[in-house]
């Protein structure tokens, strides 16, 4: 399986899903912003980091990169996506998916391990996991406060769209288990034809139990089958 | 325009030191020249009352690559792996505009260590604020911890240890310390050494701007009449652009362009330029007018003593312009030619074709001044505190006063506010004894702590110095690293004060016994001095930072209880120090006494002992005792793994509550499991160590026999609320 | 008498719903690395004639007060103590 | 001779310098996480009487442009193309 990671001048976790891709035997390549044609991938992953120092608002300008033309046109022909952290910040500012990511609600920086639950497991990018599965993931972020208008928050969940959603240990969804004041919990979300995902965890930091635990594996070995 | 006092004090330049410019330049100088000179020969650049004490400092050693004298310290740590790190202070800024103070702080302190040649792979910080209820501190706090957090973050290197620290000394002066921690291969180390005549001096990176220009409100009334524009101005930090920065330096490391590089620091493109020429004694030749400017009409002065953040110069070899020039270019950053290396030993600046000042660089670097200030010895404290006559207070209340304390608090506040983990090499994130970061792709990893100890070093410099050398050596050692070297930023009061110099030079005298006396060299370092205000200084508080090594990481430890049921062994003798402990500084405002001793052999001694064991899988887990004792230890260990312990009474013992928070130092508390009891006892015998065996792990409880018995749960609630509520 | 009477009503009206809107800029000398990279952005758009793009903040303040004087103390006060970092920053208040 | 070589000059110099002032907020209806967080610290300084704080950008765009239509239409198309994410943003253009 072809993978490409999208570097922008201010990515800082490139190198970290490149390792993780690599570990699972994915043939990766790394692809500069500037570039304005992509290698024939099956995965395409956009990083996390700070694309352009989040100046303006996070995503936006890696938004308008001349490569994101290229990202959009092999999404609609059907690739695979994947936008983590700060990759799914640009993906909404790209239209790919809808909604957006405010800031935090208590206006800080978070970085520590929180659970998230499995909610739907019928896609290319969650097949591994079972339904309802508790991860325990590293989130690091100042953005990520989903937000989106209620229709949209309707038909992501007619259809399925809703791939993570903060809980506690024990998969309880409420308030407390929200770290940063997303619209229900949510913490990543699928594209109406699931070839796309947008998630705020990194599942790239969890697949090594010497720095974390190895709950993110499954998410890329869901990928390769 | 003529020199007159007015002018002198604005740059901070006293009489005597203005007639040896006069000397040395055989006339007077211009104002420019007026600029440089007290740019370099400030306390920040020259070192000018601190320079014949660091000279005693230990810099040497087997696993010494470079000592202090380059950008940062480099150590060897086995293959072809360095490791190159350094400390330094950036108080003042943060005290005036704490998040970009404390950003730049970190920014520059990143740019030390990858103009090296390192990729940074390891931040840390030693922050200290004024008392909680001072008005000023939750602002300073929040603003510091946001500035830190904003750079590291966003240019992505985990932020992974520091200290946290409250105390009314600071008041009236903060303390940012930022320490860069980063991996080089040894054959690709680049220092800032010029060589060659007529070579390309680049600049590359920011544009310069009127930032934190010394005495630029005066010098600009000097050049125009509408001046007041002109206002000096705070830095602001751009970490994005520095991340470009790092990006295209490390990328043009990759061959052999590079003569020499170095990052434009305090006093800008002044003290770059001077820094590199003076160490290959060339002269150096800039055009300023071709130096990229952010604002309209900058003048030759403020171009030079511009502190414009996320700025570098390079001396390339012939020929390799063009190459550099696109790396640069694909960063989108500005690569432009300002000059050139010359054999005349002379700084020339030149603006629009005229030689607007010319210094020769010695006088700039090797004859600036240099002084021998009086100072004091300070005689250890002899008032002994009894106990006994203070007002009984039971030890579970004591504990929790302790825990519950801003110093003692946990930390998860101000560290979740920091990516800890991006680069995905972080073994043990703060929290712990010290950080552990493993060398990409490697089995090996390093261990790095900062330390510092303000009450002790205030008490008697000579031990707090000594003392706060052996903690963070003890810090490593717990997590099961061998320490090999530190850096220290040096912050003090003002230094024509007799009695602040004697806190100087004792703290450093106690720094160099013991950094000598377990092979522990100072590779780079910082000084701050005129911390204070109004005659009021800070307590001396040297920050030591140091990494140790760890040859296979899976063996690395941390502080967590890891099983019911096994052992608790206390290493070292325990005599019950109170004096200047925080048991009486929490629970009756006592501020008293001397600090603890610290018996350098037995310091050694027990630290290697228990590396020993750590080394051979015998210890389950390890923490050292410090400030709060034996108690704060174990429940430090306790709260964090959420086990409990049982700890019962020794049998021979003067006062239990001395025993439980005394200060002693040279001690660690290992937890062993049954299973290996025997061979670790023996280790300890053979090796002469003093240890005792003190109780076991438990569920849930945290006890002390006969004394007190606490929920694990309610000691975590204890310990995690302070920053939550204030 | 009717003069009179209409004033203190229309002020009495307009007690719940001062507006004031306070625009922050850095001040000139700062380094505004957001705008920087706006403007860049912007010419790498293709947008042609662009001299300078400087980012600052804006806030939009209702404040429960009759007396606009009193009012605009009010909002004085808040920028000082909380919106505005004065040493990097200026501000500007407007009467919405 | 004087006057009439100074009047293009004068314009001349002006044509360089039309100033724009763009002020984003959020759409009524989405959270403003930090006009809220900042509502209460203002409410905690022990303010009274404020009834609602909402935060937003604000852009001061120089353009070297000498008719001011065309101009507006270059900003409409820099808030459009990259200032505001309009499907949770408002934006206001003002000439200065
Ligand atoms: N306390 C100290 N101990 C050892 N070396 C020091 C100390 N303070 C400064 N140095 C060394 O002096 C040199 C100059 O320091 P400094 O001016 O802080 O560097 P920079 O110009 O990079 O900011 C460095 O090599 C530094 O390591
Ligand atoms: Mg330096």
């Amino acid at each position: 399986m072809k993978s490409s990671v999208i570097i922008f001048p201010g990515s800082n976790c490139d190198r970290d899903v490149a390792v993780a891709l690599e570990k699972m035997q994915f043939k990766n390549q790394m692809v500069w912003h500037k570039e304005t044609s992509l290698p024939k991938s099956d995965l395409i992953v956009i990083p996390g980091g700070f694309s352009y120092g989040d100046y303006l608002r996070s995503g936006a300008i890696a938004g308008k990169s001349l490569i994101i033309d290229e990202v959009i046109k092999a999404a609609n022909s059907g690739c695979l996506i994947l936008g983590i952290c700060n990759g799914f910040q640009i993906l909404t500012e790209t239209g790919l998916l809808k909604g957006t990511l405010l800031r935090n609600k208590n206006l800080k920086f978070i970085n520590k391990d929180v659970n998230i639950k499995v909610i739907n497991n019928k896609t290319k990018f969650s097949s591994k996991y079972k339904l309802n599965q508790v991860l325990k993931i590293n989130i690091a972020h100042n953005e990520g406060n989903y937000f989106t208008n209620n229709n949209h928050l309707e038909e992501l969940k007619k259809e399925n769209l809703i791939a993570f959603k903060y809980c506690d240990e024990d998969g309880e969804i409420n308030e407390q288990s929200n770290p940063n004041g997303a619209k229900e919990n949510i913490a990543g979300i699928f594209n109406s034809k699931k070839n796309i995902l947008g998630m705020m965890p990194h599942p790239e930091r969890m697949i090594d139990r010497s720095i974390s635990n190895t709950d993110g594996i499954n998410l890329f070995s869901s990928l390769l089958s | 325009m003529s020199i007159n006092n007015e002018i002198l004090e604005k740059h901070g330049l006293k009489l005597d030191e203005y007639k040896k410019i006069q000397k040395l330049l055989t006339r007077n100088p211009n104002l420019l020249e007026l600029g440089i000179f007290s740019a370099m020969w400030n306390e920040h650049c020259s070192y000018k009352s601190s320079k014949i004490h660091l000279k005693n400092l230990p810099t040497k050693g087997k696993q010494v690559i470079q000592g202090p004298g380059e950008n940062a310290g480099v150590i060897d740590i086995g293959d072809d792996d360095a490791i190159i790190f350094k400390i330094e202070s950036h108080n003042h800024p943060s005290y005036i505009e704490p998040y970009q103070g404390a950003a730049t702080g970190v920014g520059g302190i990143l740019r030390d260590v990858f103009t090296m040649g390192a990729r940074p792979i390891a931040l840390l910080n030693s922050i200290h604020f004024g008392s909680p209820s001072h008005p000023k501190t939750k602002t300073l706090l929040n603003g510091v911890v946001s500035g830190i957090g904003g750079y590291g973050n966003c240019i992505g290197i985990p932020t992974v240890a520091g200290e946290t620290k409250f105390n009314d000394t600071y008041n009236e002066n903060i303390l940012v310390n930022a320490m860069a921690v980063g991996h080089a291969k040894k054959e690709k180390i680049f220092y800032s050494k010029a060589k060659g005549i007529n070579k390309a001096v680049v600049y590359v990176g920011s544009k310069t701007g009127r930032d934190g220009i010394h005495g630029a409100s005066m010098a600009s009334a000097e050049f125009d009449e509408n001046s007041e524009e002109k206002k000096p101005t705070v830095q602001v930090g751009d970490p994005f652009t520095e991340k470009l920065l790092l990006e295209a330096c490390l990328e043009l490391m990759r061959d052999d362009s590079i003569i020499s590089i170095q990052d434009m620091g305090a006093a800008g493109l002044t003290s770059s330029s001077v820094e590199m020429a003076s160490k290959g004694s060339l002269g150096i030749e800039l055009e300023l007018d071709k130096v990229p400017c952010r604002e309209e009409n900058m003048t030759p002065y403020e171009i030079m003593l511009s502190e414009s953040q996320e700025r570098m110069l390079i001396i390339l070899e012939d020929g390799k312009e063009e190459n550099a020039r696109k790396i640069f270019e694909k960063w989108d950053l500005d690569f432009i030619v300002i000059g050139k290396t010359t054999d005349t030993k002379n700084l020339t600046l030149k603006f629009a074709g005229k030689v607007e000042g010319e210094i020769p660089i010695e006088a700039l670097a090797s004859k600036a001044p240099v002084y021998d200030r009086k100072w004091t010895k300070k005689n250890l404290p002899t008032k002994k505190i009894e106990i006994k006559k203070l007002k009984k207070i039971k030890i579970e209340d004591a504990l929790i006063k302790i825990l519950s304390s801003p110093n003692h608090s946990n930390k998860s506040w101000i560290t979740n506010q920091y990516d800890q983990m991006v680069m995905c090499d972080t073994i043990q994130k703060s929290g712990s004894d010290a950080a552990i970061v493993r060398i990409h792709n490697k089995d090996k990893a390093i261990a790095v702590s900062v330390d510092s100890s303000a009450n002790y070093c205030k008490s008697h410099p000579f031990t707090g110095g000594k003392q706060i050398v052996c903690e963070n050596w003890r810090n490593l050692i717990s997590v099961g690293a061998k320490p090999l070297a530190i850096t220290n930023c040096l912050n003090f009061g003002n230094p024509e004060n007799e009695v602040i110099m004697g806190e100087f030079a004792e703290c450093l005298k106690g720094i160099k016994e013991a950094c000598n006396f377990l092979n522990y060299p100072v590779v780079s370092g910082n000084v701050s001095f005129y911390n204070g205000t109004n005659k009021k200084n800070i307590f001396p508080t040297p920050v030591i930072g140091g990494v140790g090594l760890i040859n296979k990481f899976t063996k690395s430890l941390s502080s967590q209880f890891k099983k019911k049921n096994s052992l608790i062994i206390l290493v070292g003798k325990t005599f019950g120090h109170i004096g200047q402990s925080c048991f009486l500084k929490e629970n009756y405002s006592i501020l008293d006494g001397a600090p603890p001793e610290t018996n350098l052999v037995n310091e050694r001694n027990n630290g290697l002992t228990v590396f020993n064991l750590i080394e051979q899988d015998l210890i389950l887990s390890a923490h050292d005792i410090s400030s709060g004792g034996l108690i704060t230890a174990l429940s430090e260990m306790a709260i964090n793994s959420l086990m409990g312990v049982k700890v019962s009474k020794p049998k021979k013992l003067t006062n239990f509550t001395e025993y439980l928070f005394g200060e002693d130092q040279g001690r660690y508390v290992i937890e062993v499991d049954k299973k290996g009891q025997k061979d670790v006892e023996k280790i300890l015998k053979l090796n002469d160590i003093f240890y005792e065996i003190i109780g076991f792990t438990q569920k849930k409880y945290f006890e002390i026999e006969g004394e007190m018995k606490i929920d694990i749960n309610d000691l975590f609630k204890v310990n995690n609320q302070w920053y939550n509520n204030y | 008498m009717k003069l009179i009477s209409e004033k203190p009503y229309r002020l009495n009206s307009k007690k719940n719903k001062l507006k004031f809107s306070v625009t922050v800029t850095l001040k000139k000398d700062v380094l505004d690395p957001q705008g920087k990279v706006v403007q860049n952005t912007v010419t790498n758009l293709g947008i042609k004639n662009l001299k300078s793009i400087r980012q600052g903040k804006f806030f939009e303040i209702e404040i429960d007060e009759n007396d606009e004087l009193q009012a605009n103390k009010k909002i004085e006060e808040i920028c000082k103590k909380l919106l505005v970092n004065l040493i990097i920053e200026d501000y500007k208040i407007n009467k919405l």
